[in-house]
């Protein structure tokens, strides 16, 4: 089992290399870089910044060198724990995303435990009731989710909020708390601002892991273990919850990893409208100012809470299911 | 219909002819114009400010201070106010009355790149000289005053006595001759020396006369000086530091980052620390006004969390020389707290929400009625700002553009320019994207504008006349059309489609703008292809000479020598341009680039030679220059004097010294120009 | 033969209602069985054998349900007084009485072997489930008498065993953990539907031997379900042969295998190898093949097969099940 | 099994070895019926029905949609910005006339808003089958005539909007119909490219496993690890900006589909994984089929089924995403008119607040999705009734 825990986690780190790989080159795939923006900028407020300074500029922030030795730059850096400097922010990487790093998990992870929570009795329903009306009408509600373009969605209910209840526009803290020290007021203020992203988000996973829920349960429904259940005489919620459930939560479960980039993604989006601090808004930021050594390491990290969260996946799928356990080991 | 049916239909009747009358009403309204509107909504007031009181017998004779800087100097932890201030305080009398300590200004950022907006709130304005609140007189501001010699090739400059940087050092002429000779002069931190302080492309120079004058000398005349100092350029004082400009810097502080003072290795030593790439980095890094807490400012408010934080927070300057006629040590607010909005739309609502005291930055134009309509909710008021500049939207045509020659023909042909022009609706457009608070006019600045060449320039080129249009373009030798109705172009390789570079999420709509005109180009049978593309994009299309026509606005052109580039073809890095192959010729006076046809060129010569006149002639220049750009149609004007950019002023109704009408500019540093030191809260 | 049988079925009907038409995937199954009998069930594959089974565990999946007919069965002496007779046809499926009789007096063990068990719950823990189902037993118990269940069924080290996973075991092994599970409550009628179909031979004979001995230690009724008529004349005390639904012929085994008076019976019988037979005669397979479900034949199901067909009455009238002998039924207008 | 549908599997029985004849008899049955039961058990599921249709006609707009729209998409007019959607009224007098009433519109010099009233004295008849722009019926027939229209035409005061106007006094209705057309069709475009890739790979890794299986499920777990909008902005971004609508929307097109591809690759692989092992495919191999043949005689009838359930439910995604990236100002741009650049467009605070109805085109997305989904889910449960 611990072998195969292992092959997993090195599978991961190959993973995470590839995905350092292309996220450098995302980064490097628009025309200009991060000097050719930053003089534009200047332009645009009427500042002169000459042909020599650009090049000094570019001198001072190593670009010009070939892309792959930028590249190995960053990787040395990377491995001596320094993710380097963010140009527009002219801090170290690592201090701009700070908080926001883990705001973006807390967010996801919400977003996430709402979407189980809908989708796990929604899908067995779907799969037991299969066609019935409470099917359709369960799968329609997990579908709207899916449906609704979020950041629309995201929109109407900043604007209700503030019409409605005069909630504070956006964010994940009230301005008293924005760069408060951790406390449990902090904390609260926090949870008073997630549900609204946490819906918009959830929602939109839901339909997907109904879907899922309910394919595997019918599959496990047909399995002849169901009927010798049934034989012995348990009731019918005993024999449903007992088995097929339970034998279907396993690739649920494998689903953790996959859902998580979904999320983070999808809270990029939500979180522009939202102005949220995470790091979606950092990235976009980042992307378009070209700011590579910021854009690169979100990307990487990104990258990496999916991997992280595939392997709690399939950890957790080792232990669920024993199967695999016996398979693996 | 059912008998049930009719009751409703009836009632319907009645609230229909109410509705009409209101229409009647509405109609009526619109026929007196623009003007008339703007009065009766009572959001554009009469242009009024504080003032610089420079005449020594109103000085104030004892001075007060913020009940929390007494508190320290009874703590013996800061000298007294009177020594803090100096003995030649800088004097301000407030728009309305004199204010009361305290309070928070609540303000959104949008991040880094956004620090124009602390600049022109916050920075004080630090100008040696300023501009007083028309923008059009230029005042002491830092400096005492600005003392001219030898026939404009010197500048005597009068430091205030006593006058101390935010950490209590004496502010001296050290602070300029470190700038000039350290900083401006190291071509590390300076590789290309600054326009501003040349004369005729000839380098002047800065020298200490005493503790308290440094002068300014060039080897020709510069009669400019006065507007460069006050205006946003790169003698404006700290808010270029993190560019090494701004004419002087903290010397006492600075001296430990630079290699001259600091020893190589120990320099080396702090970078590596610090983790920047270089000691250039640093160095502006620790010169930047907004990014560093510890850099000594002169400014009202000083930063104390940096821009590159959730939260910009600028707080009180305990040593700033500016005061109230009453003596109260000014500013009167003490905190500025700027909290990042992730986007513009945030930003907006927020405001709306009422949840900023104060915002115009960012506020956009095309959301006026939801603020208006939340006025009383957000307990603010809602004034509207037009700019004085000719032009919220204006097209450049790019003189020398030769990838297709025939375009090129066409750009560099007068008429062409001018039928263009006549072809765009600008009451259309005006309606649309400035809700009718825009003026349809040429480039030219606002009458008020001491440039102005007159009433009949406003209108030259920029009425909607399609029939006059055709007639010029078939003229031209452009009569041939197309099944559809575009013209032919004579080397009868088809249609003549022209494209427009339109840049998205700015103040102004441009790519929206630009889709209109291309219908309306339709009716004079010009194929319009509108092209958005993002920043950089753009200015690498410009300096590569690959654009056609290109959208921006001319803010900042109403100061036309000290913001010539949307005048005339002046900097290659612009994201429209008239003709980057003139801007060459142009700055390497003739050496490169491509020699402009006569007009143009008389009209840069004109501008060169402003600068070494006195004002009068420059005025005149001025006039003659813009008299140019009109009958010429270099640039398109579409709508001017609007307050699409930073016009529309979002302020809680708890402020006081708010100007019901401010001049709106960025030489100005609006709202800098309305001194909101002065600003505080009423409750 | 008692007098009082322990299991009647009376024109029983399990129909699939959808729209594609209706399957009368059991239509009008009549057959009786003796305590401690054993009954063999042969046809071909979905000639309604499993539904009929699974019509008296009252398990038959949605869409299908029974139509008419009676299930009667006698429940043991120990619940609710001696012979006392229940219709099983009118309980509610999942009713607790129908669920008191499944499991504990039904029993059930059926063809895959390798997916009966649940695939991530230990056999014992299954097996545990069942007992303490029924009967008042602790963990400590319950376990104890699974592992000795695992015993009777010939499981070498059961107190390993009980802890492993189905798939751990082989299919031999599964099907006997399967018939442990089945009879830990010791049922008194267990049905036995195609248990040996999918193991190999050796396994076969070893996995009927266990279930004879068994029986014969228990004194349980079997319904032995299966298309392998060797296995039957093996097993079976009585014999029912069916054929698209219904019971074309039932007799005590030896006069099925000697005395076959259905066309299709007799069919059944030339297609297989004789047992013991000496005379090498050649196989003859049933012409045809069995019809779609959805256009069943008119009249009497087999007489588009029928050798023996009468024009203009086979393929009219139904033929009903009627005594041609004692204890011999058949549903043909031959012998009327 | 309990299955119905059992009855007619052959395995097992040593009965009736079935003789020539009866052999291709049953061959058709078989065949026939795979798809006969496949259509049987959609039927069942009244909602894909039902979305089947909606689906249809949603094509059927994009084949028509300058029929169905009756004003010039771009044509913009100050004098009628920000018109809200108008009331159809269907009688006059009793009889059936549809029609509008003209409207009279201003800006209010307080609120700053545009004001329209009805002018009940102005009615102006809605007339179908009338007279409009020229365009080309299905890029061919050049004609003029559109499903509705007014006699007025352009002139502001003489026009119908169904949906109102935008800031540019454009047709909503009318640019909704063009932007159907784009965004449907981006959806079919990408996901016949993610389809052709997910088949290739997805079958390649799936019959041949080994290596190619490895490398490609590698891939795919990379790709899937990587939050797909940051992929997008990156790729997105490296479109030249310069290209033309056009270019950028097939690029834009290919960028979602080069990730949409994984899911279906998963499937085709799963679904090769479990063939292979299947009798009748390990039968026609022992019998010594050519590996073609086995793949298109033996496993594509019940395979095509899953393909196009599998399509059916990765339009959706195409859908959203085309959205997405337009929101993120990567996707189409204007003057190109797609439901993501509508919406787009709406994504601002006065919309919200003042003109709530250039949200209207959300609605047709989020049928549009949910349609494809209940067709694809109904799509798949038919084609294998055990859920695989």
């Amino acid at each position: 089992m611990l072998a195969y825990i292992g092959r997993r986690a090195l599978l991961g780190i190959f993973t995470v290399w590839a995905i350092s790989v292309l996220a450098f080159a995302i980064i490097q795939l628009p025309p200009g870089d991060y000097v050719t923006s930053y003089i534009a900028q200047m332009a645009s407020m009427g500042s002169v910044v000459t042909d020599e300074e650009a090049q000094n500029l570019r001198i001072q922030y190593g670009l010009g060198q070939p892309i792959y030795v930028q590249y190995f730059k960053w990787m040395r850096l990377i491995v001596q724990g320094n993710f380097g400097m963010s140009m527009e922010w002219r801090r170290p990487v690592t201090e701009v995303i700070g908080e926001r790093l883990w705001l973006t998990v807390i967010v996801s992870v919400a977003a996430l435990i709402l979407t189980w929570v809908l989708a796990l009795p929604i899908g067995i329903y779907s799969a037991v009731r299969q066609y019935s009306v409470g099917d359709y009408v369960a799968t329609f509600i997990g579908f709207i989710g899916l449906a609704v373009p979020n950041f629309l969605l995201a929109l109407v209910l900043l604007y209700l909020g503030f019409v409605l209840f005069n909630a504070h526009i956006g964010g994940l803290f009230s301005p008293e708390f924005q760069d408060a020290e951790w406390s449990g007021a902090r904390a609260w203020d926090l949870a008073k601002h997630l549900p609204i992203p946490a819906v918009i988000l959830g929602l939109a996973g839901t339909a997907q892991q109904i879907r899922i829920m309910r394919a595997n349960l019918l599959d496990e429904l047909r399995k002849p273990y169901v009927v010798t259940a049934r034989s012995k005489g348990l009731s019918e919620a005993r024999v449903i919850l007992r088995y097929p459930v339970r034998v279907a939560l396993n690739p649920f479960a494998s689903t953790i990893g996959y859902t998580l980039p979904y999320i983070v993604s999808g809270s990029i989006i939500v979180s522009l409208v939202l102005g949220l601090p995470t790091v979606g808004p950092l990235l976009l930021k980042a992307l378009i100012a070209q700011d590579m050594f910021l854009a690169g390491t979100i990307v990487l990290l990104l990258g990496v809470m999916t991997v992280i969260g595939t392997l709690i996946s399939d950890i957790v799928l080792v232990l669920i299911d024993p199967r695999i356990r016996l398979e693996e080991t | 219909m059912t008998d049930l049916g009719r009751t409703p239909r009836t009632r319907q009747r009645r609230s229909r002819i109410v509705m009409a009358l209101v229409v009647g009403l509405l109609t009526t309204v619109l026929a007196a114009g623009a003007l008339a509107q703007m009065a009766k909504s009572g959001l554009i007031g009469k242009l009024e400010g504080p003032e610089v009181v420079t005449d020594p017998a109103k000085f104030p004779k004892t001075l007060n201070e913020a009940p929390q800087l007494a508190a320290l100097v009874k703590a013996g932890k800061l000298p007294p106010v009177a020594e803090r201030v100096g003995q030649d305080p800088l004097v301000i009398k407030p728009l309305r009355e004199i204010g009361r300590y305290g309070g928070t200004w609540r303000a959104g950022f949008t991040g880094p790149a956004d620090f124009w907006n602390g600049f022109r709130c916050c920075s004080g304005p630090d100008h040696l000289m300023f501009w007083d609140y028309t923008g059009d007189k230029v005042m002491p501001n830092l400096a005492r005053g600005l003392e001219m010699q030898d026939g404009g090739r010197a500048w005597l400059l009068h430091l205030r006595r006593g006058m101390k940087w935010s950490d209590g050092k004496p502010f001296t002429a050290d602070d300029f001759v470190f700038w000039f000779e350290d900083i401006y002069r190291n071509k590390d931190l300076i590789p290309t020396p600054s326009a501003a302080m040349a004369i005729n492309g000839k380098q002047g120079t800065i020298e200490k006369v005493d503790t308290h004058t440094v002068r300014f000398k060039f080897p020709e005349p510069y009669y400019m000086l006065p507007d460069v100092l006050a205006g946003s350029t790169d003698l404006a004082g700290q808010m270029f530091g993190y560019r090494g400009m701004g004419g002087f810097a903290p010397a006492h502080y600075l001296k430990q980052f630079h290699p001259k003072y600091a020893g190589a290795a120990e320099l080396d030593r702090k970078v590596k620390e610090a983790k920047f790439d270089s000691w250039v980095r640093m160095f502006l890094a620790k010169n930047d006004w907004a990014l560093n807490p510890d850099l000594p400012v002169l400014s009202a408010w000083k930063t104390v969390t940096p821009i590159n934080t959730p939260t910009w927070t600028l707080e009180r300057n305990p040593y700033s020389v500016f005061v109230d006629t009453a003596g109260n040590q000014l500013p009167y607010i003490d905190r500025v707290v700027l909290a990042l909005a992730e986007n513009l739309e945030v930003l907006n609502l927020r405001a709306v929400a009422g949840e900023y005291d104060y915002a115009s930055r960012h506020v956009d134009l095309g959301k006026l009625p939801v603020f208006i309509e939340n006025q009383q909710k957000g307990g603010y008021k809602v004034y509207l700002d037009p700019g004085d500049y000719g032009g919220d939207m204006i097209i450049k045509f790019n003189l020398n553009y030769d990838a297709d020659p025939e375009i090129g023909k066409w750009f560099n042909t007068a008429d062409f320019r001018r039928a263009l022009a006549l072809g765009i609706d600008r009451d259309q457009i005006n309606e649309t994207f400035w809700l009718g608070t825009g003026t349809p006019s040429s480039v030219v600045p606002a009458d008020g504008n001491k440039y102005n060449p007159g009433p009949q320039y406003r209108k030259m080129w920029a009425t909607l006349d399609v029939k006059k249009a055709n007639e010029m373009l078939d003229k031209l030798g452009l009569a041939k059309k197309d099944g559809d109705g575009y013209r032919l172009r004579a080397d009868g390789k088809g249609r003549l489609r022209i494209e427009i570079m339109t840049l998205g999420g700015q103040f102004v709509q441009y790519t929206q703008i630009a889709e209109m005109i291309r219908e309306q180009w339709k009716k004079i049978g010009i194929d319009l292809t509108v092209q958005e593309v993002e920043r950089s994009l753009a200015l690498k299309r410009t300096a590569a000479n690959e654009q056609q026509l290109g959208a921006w606005n001319n803010d900042g052109s109403e100061h036309l020598f000290t913001f010539p580039l949307h005048v005339f073809p002046f900097e290659l890095a612009a994201v429209a341009t008239s003709g980057p192959l003139y801007v060459k010729w142009f700055h390497s006076a003739g050496a490169q680039g491509k020699e402009p046809e006569p007009r143009m060129k008389e009209l840069m010569e004109k501008w060169k030679k402003a600068f070494g006149v006195p004002e009068k002639e420059r005025i005149q220049l001025g006039k003659d220059i813009w008299k140019i750009a009109a009958e010429e149609v270099y640039i398109i004007g579409v709508i001017g004097m609007g307050p699409a950019s930073m016009g529309v002023r979002v302020v809680k109704n708890n402020m006081g010294n708010i100007p019901s009408r401010q001049y709106n500019s960025p030489d100005g540093k609006t709202p800098g120009i309305s001194r909101p030191a002065t600003f505080f809260y009423k409750n | 033969m008692v007098a009082e049988p322990l299991l009647s079925v009376r024109n029983l009907k399990t129909y699939f209602t959808q729209d594609e038409g209706t399957v009368r995937a059991v239509d009008g199954v009549s057959f009786d069985m003796a305590l401690g009998a054993t009954l063999g069930i042969v046809g071909e594959s979905g000639c309604g054998k499993s539904i009929t089974a699974r019509s008296i565990m009252r398990i038959v999946d949605r869409p299908g349900r029974i139509v008419e007919g009676e299930i009667h069965f006698q429940r043991p002496s120990g619940s609710g007084g001696a012979g006392s007779m229940v219709d099983l046809a009118k309980l509610e499926p999942n009713g607790a009485l129908m669920r008191s009789i499944r499991g504990a007096e039904i029993a059930l063990i059926f063809q895959e072997p390798m997916s009966s068990f649940s695939p991530v719950h230990t056999v014992g823990s299954q097996i545990i489930e069942a007992i303490r189902l029924h009967q008042p037993l602790g963990r400590q118990a319950a376990r104890e008498r699974a592992i000795e269940m695992l015993r009777r069924v010939g499981v070498s080290s059961p107190e390993e065993r009980v802890d492993q996973l189905s798939n751990q075991l082989s299919g031999g092994l599964r099907q006997r953990a399967m018939i442990a599970m089945a009879l830990s409550c010791e049922p008194t009628l267990l049905i036995a539907d195609e248990p040996t179909t999918a193991l190999d031979v050796t396994t076969q004979t070893q996995i009927l031997d266990l279930m004879r001995r068994l029986q014969q230690e228990d004194g349980m009724a079997i319904m032995l379900i299966t298309h392998d008529l060797g296995v039957v004349a093996e097993m079976a005390t009585d014999v029912a042969v069916m054929y698209l639904g219904r019971v074309v012929e039932q007799a005590p085994v030896d006069a099925i295998f000697h005395d076959p008076r259905h066309p299709y019976t007799r069919a059944l019988l030339r297609s297989i190898p004789r047992i013991r037979s000496r005379t090498r005669e050649r196989l003859t397979p049933i012409a045809g093949a069995v019809p779609h479900p959805y256009d069943r034949p008119t009249g009497c199901p087999f007489h588009p097969r029928c050798p023996e067909f009468m024009a203009g009455r086979c393929d009219r009238e139904a033929p009903i099940l009627r005594p041609v002998g004692d204890h011999h039924a058949v549903s043909c207008f031959l012998y009327e | 099994m309990a299955e119905p549908e059992a009855i007619l599997e052959r395995g097992g029985s040593p009965l009736g070895g079935p003789t020539a004849v009866a052999d291709t008899r049953e061959q058709r049955i078989f065949v026939a019926s795979q798809w006969q039961l496949m259509w049987w058990r959609f039927r069942k599921h009244k909602v894909a029905v039902a979305s089947a249709v909606v689906v249809a006609s949603f094509y059927l707009i994009v084949l028509g949609a300058d029929f169905l729209a009756y004003a010039d998409p771009n044509a913009s007019e100050a004098h009628r910005s920000l018109m809200p959607p108008q009331r159809v009224y269907w009688f006059d007098g009793g009889r059936l006339s549809p029609h509008v009433y003209g409207l009279k519109g201003a800006r209010d010099p307080q609120t700053f808003k545009r004001v329209y009233v009805a002018d009940p004295d102005r009615k102006i008849p809605i007339r179908f089958f009338a007279e409009g722009f020229e365009y080309r019926l299905f890029g061919l027939i050049p004609t003029t005539r559109h499903l509705i229209g007014v006699d007025g035409g352009a002139d502001a005061t003489q026009a119908v909007f169904l949906l109102g106007t935008d800031v540019q006094g454009r047709d909503l209705w009318s640019r909704l119909m063009y932007g159907t057309r784009i965004s449907l069709t981006i959806g079919l475009f990408g996901v016949t490219v993610s389809l052709i890739l997910g088949v290739v790979l997805g079958g390649f890794s799936g019959f041949y496993g080994g290596m190619a299986d490895t490398i490609i499920q590698r891939t795919i777990e990379i790709l899937r690890s990587i939050p797909t909008i940051p992929l997008w902005m990156g790729l997105a971004a490296a479109l030249p900006r310069d290209w033309s609508v056009l270019q950028v929307y097939f690029a834009i097109t290919i960028i979602i589909s080069l990730l949409g591809w994984t899911e279906l690759a998963r499937v085709v692989r799963g679904r090769f994984l479990s063939m292979r092992e299947e009798d009748f495919v390990v039968s026609a191999r022992l019998v010594g089929c050519s590996q073609m043949r086995t793949i298109f005689v033996h496993m594509v009838p019940s395979f095509m089924s899953h393909i196009i359930a599998a399509t059916t439910l990765a339009l959706p995604a195409m859908i959203i995403s085309e959205t997405a990236l337009s929101f993120l100002g990567l996707g189409l741009r204007p003057p190109a008119i797609s439901w993501g650049v509508l919406l787009q467009q709406a994504q601002n605070v006065q919309t919200v607040a003042i003109s709530p109805w250039l949200m209207l085109p959300a609605v047709p997305v989020i049928i549009a999705v949910m349609a494809f989904n209940f067709l694809g889910d109904g799509l798949r449960d038919a084609a294998d009734p055990y859920g695989r």
